[in-house]
């Protein structure tokens, strides 16, 4: 195969180019827009594919753009950023698709799609980011590219919710830009490098190198929703289902989550970070982040608040097992990442399909949709199941190697942390499935007005990616699976310490 | 002896220029002040310029200084007219007795 | 020597006097009058310093022009007399208090600078040396044409310029502004015209003819040939009207254009930008000050008229 | 330097002025002479840019007189990146003109035929002024241009010709003129103690009561047309009240050429000592802060990104003051990199807003919606000139936000650093009113089935922002630009 | 003591009109008086200029100053005009709205 030294770089370009193609193509041409969509999503699969391939096989992918002297736009393919690519990328296919049925006659779909269309780039500049400067750029291009999805709506409540998005991830995104300053005065660097570049610093200030750790990762904690700054998350359910599913599975979430990651393994290291003493108070955050975010879920009637509490409790297993600083924890971390997106994805999209189909935006509402609408249910069922980490789903694999590395850090307590999370998230997740498939629907229900057939295109993408959930979970040991990917990569982090 | 002469007129003038600043100052009204104004600048200025025209080094230097004063006696008479002419119009109180 | 200094003194008094005075006269009208005064006065002043160039421009452009500005100014202010009880009062209240501490502040300030000044340096050198070399190849004899026409002409065209800009704003501004009914000046004023305006426009042309080797030149003789359009105005020997337009415009622009043709004309082959040829310099000189002289004096009486002419008739104007 | 013919310095100046004089001359042809004179000026400044590349500082003596008797030009890097800066506003500004004073309706003020012909001479007449001061190297040539700028400008600021453009027009000409002759009689102080008046005499001159006083006058008047807090009184009501293209030239260029002549005179001075530079950075972080208040309160869009234009003024001095004395010779990078980003950027944002304001017929911003006739892409350039002034990556604005923030945390000077964070959050907060309001459309009845704000009027407000956004990319080139010549010395 | 020289007088003297006017035009608050402080603020700065051209008698005076303040006094009428037309403008526009 021909080498393309520029082929990251063109996967970014894929979406962000199709982004003022998207804005500009007038209202009406709805097919024209679908076609581009599924299009451009497809080619960036291929594409994702290709570079894996590759990068596979030792071609090393690394472009620079100076900006200012010894500060680069660095693009780079490390073995972290595709998965991460292929991840989004795979994920906006699918999500692309259950758009165009979500949004059929819908209004504003010319800017939904394009700002949808950045806002998956923006998540592909964050991916293969080479540093943290060019991580801090499209972070921010990712708030920017989100707030229009935030408020698609446009009403006064939507309003309300991007405001208060936009002020909780901008505030995050000037800490990070003031962290990558203070990086970039104490290191000279912002490169991510394997084993961190603080280690000078850090022997010399060691204060200065704790409170940047700390500025760093309260910036990412904003959109990893780490307790305390995990406000805007759930009120910003009031945007469309795909958004949600989009926010929570890998795009604003995520990113904050794999920026954690960056920070931990490869601006500080992870050697460096525990002998400075900062991992122990973040496990804690993570934990408390895990608990709060399950009771909250309880307590939840509206589907989509139920599930973003259950979001702030989940990402935050990726938090913690970053924070273990051990290579089975970071494998089960790296894993979660991508287990709880597909997990997530899944249940946003069948909770909008139960909304648009049946009118039904509540738990006390769900009595007996089961029936009504069996595969939809079907696919969340499995979600949720795996998300409470039944095996052999992907959620117990994630689970497992978590409680392993919190055995393997001499932090035993993290099992029973699991445990107990595990049983809020069946105690939140059960009933619902108990009154979908064990209760009668309620005669009014049942004959409700918004009651209509959804199409395919709404039906067949949480399906399809329950199946991904089943496959990666019973599959978790097969080459190339998520599993196999993240041992490699923490193989590299650890120096081969597995 | 020019120069006595000079310098006599020069004090003569300065001395109406005086006097017909303090009639504009003291006199009650427009008209007034502008007889004392119109009047006494008048012969002030020509004997200054009477004075300058002695002092002059050539009869060029002298003519022009000639000129001057006739087209500034020529402009104050026209400026006092309209002056004149104007308060006349507006119609001001012709003697107002000052406290 | 002490009794001129004396004098100094006392015109330097008179000089801050009459300033203050200006600000502190409660009719608007005597105000002005009172601004003319100080110009007057501060010519004079300058005349002692013997700056004889900028006593001229002062009387005739600082005070004389000005004045007539303000003057015309305020007959509209007041529509179409001068005299406070017609029209609009131009006095409103003022915040004491404010006042008070703008005042304060502008005093300290004036004494620090006043300090400054004291202890600045008496008679640093100035540039005078370099003037009198320069002299020779400069293609005139007097020091300030020199300057004003040679070493830095730049300067100059760009003074040019704002005359220029003024009176486009000025233009733009006053669009169809409701004409103020001229005063009737009656026969005297129209038989003062009719000899003086003659003898002031020969005496303009003398001033610019001077300009080269004694005090006089460009400005000055605008500001009187100015004056003389403004007394044609008064008195309706002039009376512009919408096809005068592009010759008005012409005119205005005339100076300027020739100014930085000339300029621009001159450089090459060795020489830059403003860098006469030695032999035509003083032509060049006279033919740029002639030119700008005729758009000053234009320009001023542009400015004095205010309005662009436009077609009175149907209140409609075309551009 | 002579064997160009005439040199491209002279003709940078000269060739508006020849566009200005022909412009009001023939006002029916103005818009084609304006844009003609302005593409020629860009050439001869593509000419400079040659020869400053090549040769670095290039000076000539008009006249051939030579400093200190006669008038150098001086053109470096920081002058050809704002000349270059300046033609490419002048550009953008006259080709959204063009369609800003299309039609013949009246609105209110001026008819249009009359705003489009006065509209190019004065446009151009600025652009003389604002060339000659990145060329000037003679203090008193500097107050002549600053003079020439002020006319234009006002005429500018009073286009529209309602009675509020007039009444800011009228309180923007007299802080102007003040500012002017705060100037002039600190040039005359300079002059009483050096007996010179080229900058170069400056270098040389020992400390002194007269040169402080010259400074603190200069400073002073310069800081009032800057409209550095608490001197902005007159900014936000001028610019808010102009027409559009008419801010948008106010905005972005004029306030600039204060800022330039700071700059130029911290270079050549005995600049003052770190307490003026310190008060400098004091006053800022008030224009910052007060600004940033008052377009939070703003109601209409205009006046919004007229406060915003006090901020940043505001954030700017700060970029000075940043690094106190001895840094001065780098910080002077960050506030040239901020003051090209905000010209840019705020001439598309103000082209923007009178697109706006045109085609939804009003611009307060409580009744901002997505109504059925909207400005798409107006909006759009709004958006993305609004990134680059709260300096979000990877715009100019971002760039010059670090390049301040990096030099002042590495001065230690972390206050600075909180200034401007809390001005970027300002600026987000207050960006935000506007850019929510383009997005809601719970209040709207029209069918949705909208129209498209398209029209080839929205392509200058659009370039020029997306310009603002895309030149951080080039920093690096810029900064190259910037230092030829080395302004302030060797690069540390 | 300082020497009282022409200069330091007349210097002092138009730093002083240079403060009354910088008084008047923070002071003030109708628009032509304003306007006409601006104007003594001008000429305070000229007499500074002057003042720095002087030079004891045998010496002629520095002609560059004066050629400077020429060039300011014609950018002040060129300001004031402009100024005044606003002034005007303005008038005819408030009392057109007023009534």
């Amino acid at each position: 195969m021909i080498d393309m030294p520029l082929l990251p770089l063109i996967i970014l370009m894929t979406s962000l180019g199709a982004a003022p193609v998207l804005l500009a193509l007038p209202e009406r041409s709805a097919r024209l827009r679908t076609g581009l969509n599924l299009a451009v999503a497809a080619v960036k699969v291929a594409l994702v594919i290709w570079l894996a391939w590759k990068a596979a096989h030792g071609v090393v992918y690394d472009l620079r753009l100076s900006v200012l002297p010894g500060l680069d736009l660095h693009l780079q393919a490390d073995p972290l950023a595709l998965m991460f690519v292929a991840l989004s990328a795979v994920l906006w296919l699918v999500t692309t698709i259950y758009s165009v049925g979500y949004l059929e006659r819908g209004p504003h779909r010319a800017r939904f799609f394009g700002f949808f269309s950045l806002c998956v780039a923006a998540t592909v500049g964050i991916a293969m980011a080479g540093n943290l400067f060019t991580f801090l750029l499209f972070y921010e291009l990712l708030t920017l590219a989100t707030y229009p999805l935030v408020i698609h709506r446009g009403t006064a409540a939507a309003l309300r919710a991007g405001r208060i998005y936009l002020i909780y991830t901008l505030v995050g995104g000037l800490a990070l830009l003031l962290g990558t300053l203070a990086l970039w005065g104490l290191a000279g660097t912002t490169d991510f490098v394997p084993g961190g570049v603080m280690a000078e610093v850090a022997a010399e200030r060691p204060a200065a190198a704790q409170a940047l750790f700390v500025l760093l990762i309260a910036a990412l904690g904003v959109k990893a929703a780490l307790v305390p700054l995990h406000g805007w998350l759930p009120i910003a359910m009031v945007a469309p289902a795909p958004v949600s599913a989009l926010l929570h599975a890998v795009a604003v979430v995520k990113a904050g989550a794999f920026g954690i990651i960056r920070v931990v393994y490869e601006v500080f290291g992870i050697e460096l970070a525990q002998g400075l003493g900062v991992t122990g108070p973040l496990i804690a955050v993570a934990a408390v982040t895990i608990i709060y975010g399950s009771l909250r879920a309880l307590a939840q009637d509206d589907i989509k608040v139920r599930l973003a509490y259950s979001t702030v409790s989940q990402v935050s297993y990726i938090t913690l097992g970053v924070a273990l600083a051990g290579p089975v924890a970071a494998i089960g971390a790296l894993a979660h990442l991508i287990h709880q997106g597909v997990m997530k994805i899944t249940m946003f999209m069948a909770a909008g399909n139960l909304a648009e189909g049946l009118g039904v935006k509540k738990v006390s509402q769900m009595d007996g949709v089961g029936r009504a609408m069996p595969g939809t249910m079907a696919a969340f069922s499995l979600a949720a199941l795996a998300m409470i980490g039944l095996p052999p789903f992907a959620g117990f694999v994630s689970k497992w190697y978590l409680a392993q590395g919190g055995i393997a850090a001499g932090q035993d307590w993290v099992i029973a942390l699991l445990l107990g999370s595990s049983l809020l998230n069946a105690a939140y997740f059960l009933p619902l499935l108990h009154r979908a498939w064990f209760r009668d629907a309620t005669p009014e229900a049942a004959n409700a007005p918004a009651r209509r057939k959804i199409s395919l295109w709404l039906a067949a993408p949480p399906m399809v990616t329950a199946g991904f959930v089943l496959v990666i979970g019973v599959l978790a040991n097969a080459p190339f699976s998520p599993l196999e990917w993240t041992r490699f990569i923490v193989t590299r982090e650890f120096n081969g310490g597995l | 002896m020019l120069e006595i002469a000079g310098t006599a007129f020069m004090a003569l003038g300065a001395l109406f220029f005086v006097a017909g600043t303090i009639g504009l100052l003291r006199f009650p009204d427009v008209f007034c002040r502008l007889h004392a104004l119109t009047k006494a600048d008048g012969m002030g200025l020509a004997l200054v310029c009477l004075s300058a025209a002695i002092g002059a080094p050539d009869g060029g230097e002298a003519l022009r200084i000639l000129l001057i004063w006739v087209f500034v006696a020529l402009a104050s008479a026209t400026g006092g007219h309209l002056v004149a002419r104007h308060a006349r119009r507006a119609g001001p109180p012709v003697r107002e007795v000052r406290p | 020597m002490t009794v001129l200094l004396a004098f100094d003194l006392l015109l330097a008094a008179s000089i801050v006097g009459l300033a203050a005075a200006t600000l502190l006269m409660r009719d608007a009208f005597a105000m002005i009058v009172a601004f003319i005064v100080f110009g007057m006065l501060l010519a004079l002043g300058w005349a002692r310093l013997v700056a004889p160039d900028v006593a001229l421009a002062e009387v005739a452009i600082g005070a004389g022009l000005s004045g007539a500005l303000l003057l015309r100014t305020l007959a509209h202010l007041r529509g179409g007399g001068l005299s406070a009880q017609g029209g609009a009062s131009v006095s409103a209240p003022t915040n004491g208090a404010t006042q008070g501490i703008n005042a304060l502040l502008a005093g300290l300030a004036t004494c620090a600078l006043g300090l400054a000044y004291l202890g600045a340096p008496q008679n640093v050198p100035g540039l005078e040396a370099h003037v009198t070399d320069a002299m020779p190849e400069s293609g005139v004899t007097h020091p300030v044409t020199a300057v004003l026409l040679n070493f830095r002409a730049y300067d100059t065209l760009m003074e040019v310029v704002v005359l220029l800009a003024a009176v486009i704003v000025v233009w733009q501004v006053e669009r169809g502004l409701a004409e103020t009914p001229a005063p009737a000046l009656g026969t005297v004023y129209q038989g003062f015209a009719r000899v003086a305006l003659p003898v002031a426009v020969i005496a303009g042309g003398y001033l610019l003819w001077i300009g080269a080797e004694a005090p006089g030149g460009a400005f000055q003789a605008g500001a009187v040939l100015g004056a003389v359009a403004v007394l044609g105005l008064l008195s309706r020997h002039v009376r512009p009207a919408p096809a005068h337009r592009p010759l008005a415009r012409g005119t205005f622009v005339a100076g300027t254009a020739i100014f930085a043709l000339v300029a621009l004309g001159v450089s090459g082959a060795g020489r830059e930008t403003f860098e006469y040829p030695p032999a035509h310099a003083k032509t060049l000189i006279l033919l740029i000050e002639a030119m700008v002289t005729v758009s000053i004096a234009a320009t001023l009486a542009a400015l004095f008229h205010g309005r662009e002419p436009v077609t009175v008739a149907t209140g409609k104007e075309t551009t | 330097m002579t064997d160009v013919m005439p040199d491209p310095l002279t003709l940078a100046i000269l060739l508006p002025l020849f566009g200005a004089i022909a412009a009001f001359l023939l006002p029916r042809a103005a818009p084609a002479i304006g844009l003609g004179a302005v593409v020629a000026t860009a050439a001869a400044i593509a000419v400079l840019g040659h020869l400053v590349v090549q040769a670095g500082t290039i000076f000539v003596p008009l006249g051939g007189w030579g400093a200190p008797l006669g008038i150098e030009l001086r053109a470096d890097g920081l002058a050809l990146a704002m000349l270059g800066l300046t033609a490419l506003i002048a550009l953008g500004v006259g080709l959204g003109a063009l369609a800003a004073f299309a039609g013949e309706t009246e609105v209110g003020g001026q008819p249009m035929a009359r705003q489009r012909a006065f509209f190019w001479p004065l446009c151009l007449l600025l652009l003389t002024g604002m060339n000659g001061v990145y060329l000037s190297n003679d203090l008193f040539n500097l107050y002549v241009m600053l003079e020439v700028i002020s006319l234009a400008a006002v005429g500018l600021a009073v286009l529209g010709g309602t009675v509020a453009a007039l009444r800011a027009g009228l309180a923007y000409m007299y802080a102007s003129l003040l500012g002017a002759l705060m100037m002039l009689l600190g040039v005359g102080f300079v002059y009483l103690q050096t007996g010179r008046l080229d900058l170069a005499g400056l270098a040389g001159a020992p400390d002194s009561a007269a040169l402080s006083a010259a400074f603190g006058l200069m400073l002073v008047g310069l800081a009032l047309k800057t409209a550095l807090f608490p001197l902005h009184f007159w900014l936000p009501e001028a610019h808010a009240n102009a027409t559009a293209p008419a801010s948008a030239l106010l905005s972005a260029l004029v306030v600039k050429a204060g800022l330039y002549i700071l700059l130029r005179l911290a270079e050549a001075g005995p600049f003052p000592g770190e307490a003026i530079l310190t008060l400098m950075g004091v006053l800022g972080t008030g224009a910052v802060l007060w600004g940033g208040v008052q377009a939070l309160r703003a109601e209409r869009l205009k006046l919004l990104v007229a406060w915003s234009t006090v901020a940043q003024m505001g954030l700017i001095f700060v970029a000075l003051a940043r690094a106190g004395l001895e840094g001065l010779s780098d910080s002077w990078r960050a506030a040239a990199l901020l003051i090209l980003a905000h010209a840019v950027a705020k001439a598309g944002m103000f082209l923007a807003a009178g697109r706006i304001k045109d085609v939804i017929g009003h611009d307060r911003i409580s009744e901002l919606d997505r109504s059925a006739v909207r400005p798409a892409l107006a909006q759009l350039a709004f958006a993305l000139a609004a990134i680059s002034l709260i300096g979000l990556p990877p715009s100019l604005g971002f760039i010059g936000k670090w390049s301040l923030m990096e030099g002042a945390m590495m001065a230690g000077n972390w206050h600075w650093v909180a200034v401007t964070m809390a001005g970027t959050l300002l600026s987000v907060a207050y960006f935000t009113r506007a850019l929510t309001g383009f997005l809601r459309f719970d209040r709207v009845r029209a069918p949705l089935d909208e129209h498209r704000g398209w029209a080839l009027a929205d392509a200058p407000p659009v370039v020029l922002a997306g310009l603002a956004v895309g030149l951080g990319l080039a920093a690096g080139p810029i900064l190259a630009v910037l230092d030829l010549g080395t302004p302030f010395g060797a690069i540390p | 003591m300082i020497a009282l020289s022409q200069a330091t007088i007349y210097g002092l003297a138009g730093l002083a009109v240079f403060g009354l006017g910088l008084m008047g035009v923070l002071g003030a608050a109708e628009r032509l008086r304003r306007l006409i402080a601006l104007n003594l603020c001008a000429a305070g700065a000229g007499m500074v200029l002057i003042a720095a051209a002087w030079r004891s008698p045998p010496a002629v005076p520095d002609p560059v100053p004066h050629a400077l303040v020429i060039t300011g006094i014609v950018v002040m009428v060129s300001a004031t005009a402009v100024a005044l037309a606003l002034i005007r403008r303005l008038h005819s526009l408030e009392t057109d709205t007023d009534d």
